[in-house]
């Protein structure tokens, strides 16, 4: 077999300058400043975030079709592209107020992340599961790292070991999956394995058993139950940057695989699993919600949030049709927007002491008016009220799932949790304008910080009241998964 | 012959492994796991993976348990904190259907597998095969392994140091 | 000739030994090795399974993926080793314990 | 359709104009109200003011150069709709649609609005967040007119939750203090109850007739051509049956926003805002929102889905008397009564009282400000809220007295005022119901007239309390003092409008003569409740749809006098008592109370609604379960380990006869059993990664088990 290299860049391009990259980054902290914390700090953070802003760009002139043996470069993978990378230049906006707290770390962080968010591309990609094993787990080791980046905080630490014991036993439950469907269908490439699937009146229990181990790895990065108990753990533990990616880009991770699996490589053949993912995303729904509800700590808090938001993500694969694929998609999005802001601001109000508790937030409004506004926004996105993105998000997943009469079940009791919930974000509302503020120092809001969460907030309103481009986007994305 | 000779060292490794998780010592169990590991290494042999029984022998057996070993010395706990299984019913449970279930699905397999091939994984075809059809995931695998250096370099580090 | 059952038999109740290691051992470091012998354990049944497939038959021969896909999984489970232990020591220096059990301070 | 008053052009920049002015206005005075003069009021007041401009000059043009009651105008009609996302798999295009009942509603909305930030000005004067007010108070009026004018059920909804949102604002207005916060929240959570269920009709609905355009979903019921549901079919669902679940879950939107029974609660509790917010959004406009919507999509309404109408409607009329009752809080008196009023408009839309519902809903919201505002007038100037603390008023606010008493016989529904023409042919249309249907069908009519006796009886108490009879506290009586010119002015506009609402004074004049039954006119569908989708071949209660429609008429026909005697017998009844109780006091009220004694009870205490969903219910069940694990987690679980801890030393000292394993076994056993339980409720979030392993492959199991 030979490999035509002008047809791998075509499809890998993206990952190639995002290794580049981080070779680049990598010299650049060896070469500036030897011995000084900020010089290349600063230096690798510019050229980090140059580089991400870069590739996003050059993404949108790239054409999606290219298609080989080794990836594929459908719509579906770019939009995720263009997702991952922006993905992870909002986690650099809200790592650089965070910079000081990294100490040591500091430089390298922006390097792990750009491999990371590497990682995630590849996924997009992936048509086979020796990719998908790899990249799972490029991105899985770098983000066990970043979950214990700060190794003199006790909670730093105590979430990454629990990061890492969970995450390798989903590996190893993934590889046993992965031999399994090998074993059971002769192919580790998708197209193969689904005529191997969709050929067969019923699947053996060999082929059955690797499906659902595969399903196990890949549940865990979503935070679907029964794999969500990590998520709040670690989101808390783990350096506020990181828990921002790990809440929008391991997610995501999650999600594009799971579309794959579910869409392409099962086909038809997941209609049988629609009960089943319909009980898992109810149950999804009503931990995360049940779970927030006492919560007292910002990350943790949003953890549980998370955790609902993979409920709603359930909802729509379960329903199996391109329009709730196409809801998915235009959710993460959303998603992206307002929980990019929530970490941000919660980065900037526990600048002094590092604390997340609840009270940090406290009279926000009268602090600063700008993050309260912000703040406020990104709840009532999340919480799904119009006008903002998230209720439109809500709205296309649960409009595609009333199409299938067998969930209009599910479909009410999304919408008494999405109420549950919305009980918890006023709560926090209530903190913001309606408590004395607890702390009344200064908020520092570097002028970067303030460019990024107003582009949030106009994202989340944007999106909101005029979606056409993005569902365009994310319908085309959908649609080439079911071709 | 050949067919004994599975039986014994996958009783071997079996052992092994079990050793492995109820010794006390954790030294005691990175021997036996070394053990077990090499058992695994003949076990490729007999599935004629030659160059992945060498692999195991040296990376696994070699690099990986010995950054084991290491970094139990260097912990160096004291005797007091050894301890064993504790066991639980409901982990016991936990085991045993996955067992079950395992063993149903190793019942039906479908119709895909047939019987033994005339595959022989020698250096050739597995680097033929690595180096072009799974090229991507290799790059991949570089990128892993230098991230992973990068990212323990800064957690040995301790705070304050560039 | 052994039947492909009985690698898989084989490798399964290892790899079910290695989840009673992780479900049962408190030390972080025995948690960490008996996933290893999970991966080891997948790792057998991939070399099984690959020996058993039916040759392609476009070439006559069947392609090592299985054997190439347990080569990852090595290289895979050596970085994470490298980084799960450098954590563990991280643990180890700041709160001088390995045991899983003693690391419960962030619930509910 | 081809004539217009306007040129297309023309109309659509004044819908343009009618939200986006209150908007600029809002935005301006959030930014920048600190640095206008006066805090911003006279640029939010001229704004509304000049919505009030366009929505008269549009009701003008409507009656006397236009005049036809078909007169519909949707701009998508003439190709001016915006797409506010067109892709093959989703269309939803979003455009103005006016008729007349959404000019009047409009003039409506202005008018009280214009009044109310007038009489703002006054009552707010010093407040150290006035900007901010009348930046919410405009906000509020962008949204409540963007309700209005839209011609999509999506668009309402979106708007209908803005309106929301400006309702917890406003009601959480004075934040530093206790009440707000908590009654704001509330609000906003049990609308969201309704609104949720709103949503999951609208999906529905959307799903069935494949549009959400107003006149699109109208041609589509009488076309019958229905947006293909194939699985919906497979299902066993048939389209009448969608119709009136779609319908019922959309009328749920309104239960709440409307406050009927059961997601009322949270009205009298919105009482914690400023009194006028409290007379805009929960008297005469939002809360008016729900009936608006339900007259919108009437056609929409299957003849079971407005039995459920008519059955709310009824029930919250009843009720919402019932607690005005008991009150002692002024403004809790006419949150109650509005409350009942609504379910008045509700209830007469249910029995196909169309134009009656609505007309009500106009005339309510005109008197009903008044009586808010009189109110407002009268804390303002006594500075309490409790009726006991006054007494004597009309001497020392002779025109608050005036305009309030005026409002309260229009209310009352007293001959001649605009209440008496609307609330009578609700009386009307509840009766002819029940002639047509049968004796079980006569309850909502003797609901309707219960209701309008407890509405004079508890009205008249109101007044004879606050503005009759002897001083309640000598003090606050001394300092009690007409409201300023900008406070009275308001309320002498409004109880003009309280009598000159109705169009007439004529007591006996026909109904089919009244200004607002000529201009709105009756869908096809209103006679027989909504049956236009069914066809006409249907039958009624075993009568064709021909024949139905007949005795129908005649039925509302013969109702009209009997049901105005009995109505106006029960008002005057409802005088002569409370003027007996609270102005001679010949009959003691606690004494009735006390012969009463449990019902009066149960009334006090508001059924116990609050209870039901409060602290002793469902909110209350939830955080208690949360506490209960928490507890449970942390004492009796620590407790039962350290318990089975000591004796595990204990039997291991005594005996030393176990083998440490086995009673480590047990042990861990007992944690593990302990902990599952407790862990399974309170989240399985123990802390201990091991634990959450087992969980989570227990899961993965039960899961695999389900699968295979």
């Amino acid at each position: 077999m030979n490999i035509d290299t002008s047809q791998l860049f075509a499809i890998f391009g993206v990952e190639s300058l995002l290794g580049l990259l981080g070779l680049v980054l990598i010299v650049t902290d060896l070469l500036v400043g030897k011995g000084r914390l900020t010089g290349p700090a600063t230096a690798v953070r510019t050229l980090a975030f140059g580089g991400l802003v870069a590739i996003f760009a050059w993404s949108f002139v790239l054409e999606p079709g290219a298609e080989g043996a080794l990836g594929t470069l459908d719509s579906f993978a770019l939009f995720f592209k263009r997702f991952f990378l922006a993905t992870a230049v909002a986690t650099l906006g809200v790592a650089a107020p965070y910079e000081d707290r990294l100490s040591a770390g500091r430089a390298e962080f922006p390097t792990l992340l750009v491999f990371t968010t590497l990682g995630m591309c590849l996924l997009s990609s992936a048509n086979d599961f020796v990719t998908l094993f790899v990249g799972l787990e490029l991105v899985t080791v770098v983000l066990f790292l970043m979950a214990a980046y700060r190794p003199q905080l006790p909670r730093s630490i105590e979430a990454g070991i629990k990061f890492v014991v969970i995450g390798a036993l989903s590996a190893a439950f993934m590889v046993y999956g992965i031999a399994f469907v090998y074993g059971t269908t002769g192919s580790f490439e998708f197209s193969q394995i689904s005529a191997v699937i969709n050929a067969q009146e019923s699947l053996p229990a060999g082929l059955k058993f690797g499906l659902l181990m595969v399903l196990v790895g890949l549940g865990f990065k979503l935070g679907a139950v029964p794999f969500h108990i990590w998520i709040p753990d670690v989101y808390q533990g783990a350096p506020t940057p990181t828990t921002a990616f790990l809440s929008v880009g391991s997610k995501a991770v999650g999600v594009v695989l799971l579309m794959r699996l579910v869409y392409t490589v099962m086909g038809p053949a997941a209609a049988q699993w629609t009960t089943v993912l319909a009980g898992l995303a109810a149950l999804t729904l009503l931990m995360g919600g049940l779970g927030a509800i006492p919560q007292t700590e910002l990350k943790r808090f949003l953890g549980y949030s998370g955790i609902s938001h993979a409920g709603f993500l359930l909802v729509a694969l379960a329903t199996h049709s391109e329009a709730s694929a196409g809801a998915i998609l235009f959710y993460v999005v959303t998603y992206l927007f307002a929980n990019m802001a929530a970490f941000l601001v919660i980065v900037i109000v526990s600048r002094t002491d590092d604390d997340n508790h609840m009270d940090r937030i406290n009279g926000l409004a009268n602090r600063s008016p700008f993050l309260a506004l912000v703040l406020t926004t990104s709840m009532l996105s999340l919480a799904g009220v119009p006008p903002f993105a998230g209720f439109f998000a809500k709205f296309m997943v649960l409009r595609a799932a009333v199409a299938e009469p067998a969930l209009v079940w599910l479909v009410a009791f999304s919408l008494l949790m999405a109420v549950t919930s919305l009980y918890y974000y006023l709560c926090i509302l209530k903190r913001i304008y309606m408590r004395d503020a607890v702390d009344t120092g200064f908020l520092e809001i570097s002028g970067g910080a303030r460019l990024l969460l107003l582009l949030c907030m106009l994202a989340v309103f944007a999106f909101g009241i005029y979606q056409q481009p993005l569902v365009q986007a994310a319908e085309a994305g959908a649609s080439s998964l079911f071709r | 012959m050949g067919d004994a000779l599975f039986y014994v060292f996958g009783a071997l490794m079996v052992l092994f492994t079990f050793l492995t998780i109820r010794a006390r010592n954790p030294v005691y169990s990175a021997i036996f796991m070394i053990l077990s590991f090499a058992s695994t290494a003949a076990l490729f042999v007999m599935l004629d993976a030659f160059l992945l029984a060498a692999v195991e022998v040296l990376v696994y057996a070699g690099a990986i348990m010995v950054l084991f070993l290491f970094v139990i010395m260097l912990i160096n706990l004291r005797a007091a904190e050894h301890d064993g299984l504790r066991v639980s019913p409901l982990v016991v449970l936990v085991a045993l259907t996955f067992l079950l279930l395992l063993g149903r699905g190793i019942a039906d397999l479908g119709p895909v597998p047939a019987g033994a091939n005339e595959l022989v994984g020698t250096p050739q075809l597995v680097a033929k095969t690595l180096f072009t059809r799974y090229v991507v995931p290799f790059e991949a695998v570089s990128i892993l392994l230098l991230s992973a250096i990068l990212g323990t370099v800064v957690l040995a580090r301790r705070s304050g140091e560039a | 000739m052994i039947p492909l059952e009985h690698w898989l038999y084989l490798s399964g109740m290892v790899f079910t030994l290695g989840l009673c290691g992780v479900l049962m051992r408190r030390n972080v470091i025995l948690v960490l090795m008996s996933i290893e012998i999970m991966l080891n354990a997948a790792n057998l049944a991939l070399v099984a399974f690959n020996k058993y497939l039916p040759p392609d038959p476009a070439t006559g021969a069947t392609a090592p993926d299985g054997q190439v896909f347990v080569f990852f999984t090595i290289a895979v489970a050596a970085a994470e080793v490298a980084v799960a232990l450098a954590i563990a020591m991280a643990l180890f220096r700041r709160l001088d314990t390995v045991n899983v059990d003693d690391v419960a301070n962030l619930r509910w | 359709m081809d004539m217009l008053p306007f040129d297309v052009n023309t109309l659509t920049a004044l819908c343009w104009a009618l939200f986006v002015i209150p908007f600029a206005c809002a935005f301006t005075l959030i930014n920048f109200g600190r640095k206008l003069p006066r805090g911003g009021d006279w640029l939010a007041t001229a704004g509304i003011a000049s919505c009030a401009v366009i929505a008269i000059t549009l009701f003008f043009k409507v009656i006397v150069g236009f005049g036809a009651p078909e007169w519909a105008w949707s701009s998508a009609a003439y190709g001016l709709s915006w797409d506010w996302i067109s892709l093959e798999s989703l269309q939803l295009p979003v455009g103005f649609y006016l008729d007349n009942l959404s000019v009047i509603m409009l003039t409506m909305v202005t008018i009280v609005a214009t009044c109310i930030f007038f009489f703002s000005q006054g009552y707010m004067h010093g407040d150290r967040d006035y900007p901010r007010f009348f930046a919410y108070l405009s906000y509020f009026c962008f949204a409540m007119l963007g309700l209005v004018v839209v011609d999509n059920l999506l668009f309402l909804f979106i708007f209908w939750e803005l309106v929301g949102v400006g309702s917890y604002l406003l009601i959480g207005f004075y934040y530093d203090q206790e009440e707000p916060p908590k009654a704001s929240l509330k609000a906003f959570m049990v609308n969201r109850v309704g609104d949720v269920l709103f949503l999951l009709g609208i999906i529905i609905a959307w799903q069935l007739v494949g549009t959400l355009n107003y006149t699109e979903m109208f041609a589509v019921l009488e076309s019958g051509a229905f947006a293909d549901r194939t699985g919906w079919a497979l299902a066993g669902w048939d389209t009448q049956t969608l119709l009136t679940l779609s319908g019922i879950l959309i009328f749920c939107g309104a239960i709440s926003k409307s406050a009927q029974v059961p997601l009322h609660t949270w009205l009298p509790d919105a009482m914690a805002g400023p009194t006028p917010v409290s007379a805009l959004i929960h008297a005469a406009t939002m809360v008016a929102a729900g009936v608006f919507m339900v007259g919108r999509m009437y056609p929409y309404f299957t003849p079971d889905a407005l039995l459920f109408i008519t059955g709310i409607g009824a029930l919250t009329a009843l009720i919402g008397a019932t607690m005005g009752l008991v009150m002692w809080d002024i403004k809790k008196v006419l949150a109650y009564s509005t409350m009942s009023q609504l379910g008045y408009m509700m209830l007469g839309l249910g029995v196909g009282g169309y134009v009656a519902g609505l007309f009500h809903l106009i005339t309510h919201a005109f008197f009903k400000a008044c009586l808010f505002l009189g109110s407002g007038s009268v804390i303002h100037s006594v500075h309490s809220q409790d009726m006991r603390d006054m007494g004597a008023l009309k001497n020392k606010m002779p025109w608050t007295y005036r305009t309030f008493l005026v409002a309260t016989l229009a209310l009352a529904g007293v001959p001649c005022f605009a209440g008496y023409y609307s609330k009578d042919q609700i009386v009307a249309n509840a009766l002819s119901w029940g002639l047509s249907h049968g004796v079980a069908y006569y309850v909502p009519f003797v609901f309707a007239v219960v209701g309008a006796f407890m509405t004079t009886f508890y009205m008249f108490r109101l007044v004879f309390l606050t503005f009759h009879g002897t001083p309640g506290d000598q003090h606050k009586y001394e300092h009690a003092h007409e409201s300023p010119a900008v406070m009275v002015l308001p309320l002498v506009v409004l109880a003009i409008f309280g009598i000159g609402a109705g169009g007439t004074i004529h007591p006996l004049a026909e109904h089919g003569n009244l200004w607002f039954n000529r201009l709105v006119p009756e869908p096809a569908s209103a006679a027989v409740a909504g049956l236009e989708h069914v066809g006409a071949d249907t039958s009624v209660h075993g009568e064709s749809y021909e024949t139905y429609l007949e005795h129908f008429e005649h039925n509302l026909h013969v109702a009209h006098y009997p049901a105005l005697i009995v109505s106006i017998l029960a008002i005057v009844l409802g005088i002569l008592l409370a003027r007996r109780m609270y102005l001679t006091k010949a009959t003691d009220p606690a004494a009735v109370a006390r012969k009463f004694g449990p019902l009066y009870g149960i009334v006090c205490n508001k059924y116990h609604f609050d209870d039901m969903y409060g602290r002793k219910g469902v909110v209350g069940g939830l955080m208690f379960m949360n506490r209960a694990f928490a507890w449970f987690d942390k004492n009796v679980v620590d407790g039962i380990v350290n318990f089975m801890g000591l004796a595990q030393r204990f039997i291991a000292f005594v005996t030393g006869l176990f083998d440490k394993y086995v009673i480590d076994g047990l042990v861990n056993f007992w944690r593990f059993f302990v902990r599952a339980l407790s862990s399974i409720l309170r989240l399985v979030q123990t802390g201990n990664v091991r634990d959450y392993l087992t969980w989570t492959l227990l899961g993965v199991l039960i899961l695999a088990i389900t699968l295979a």
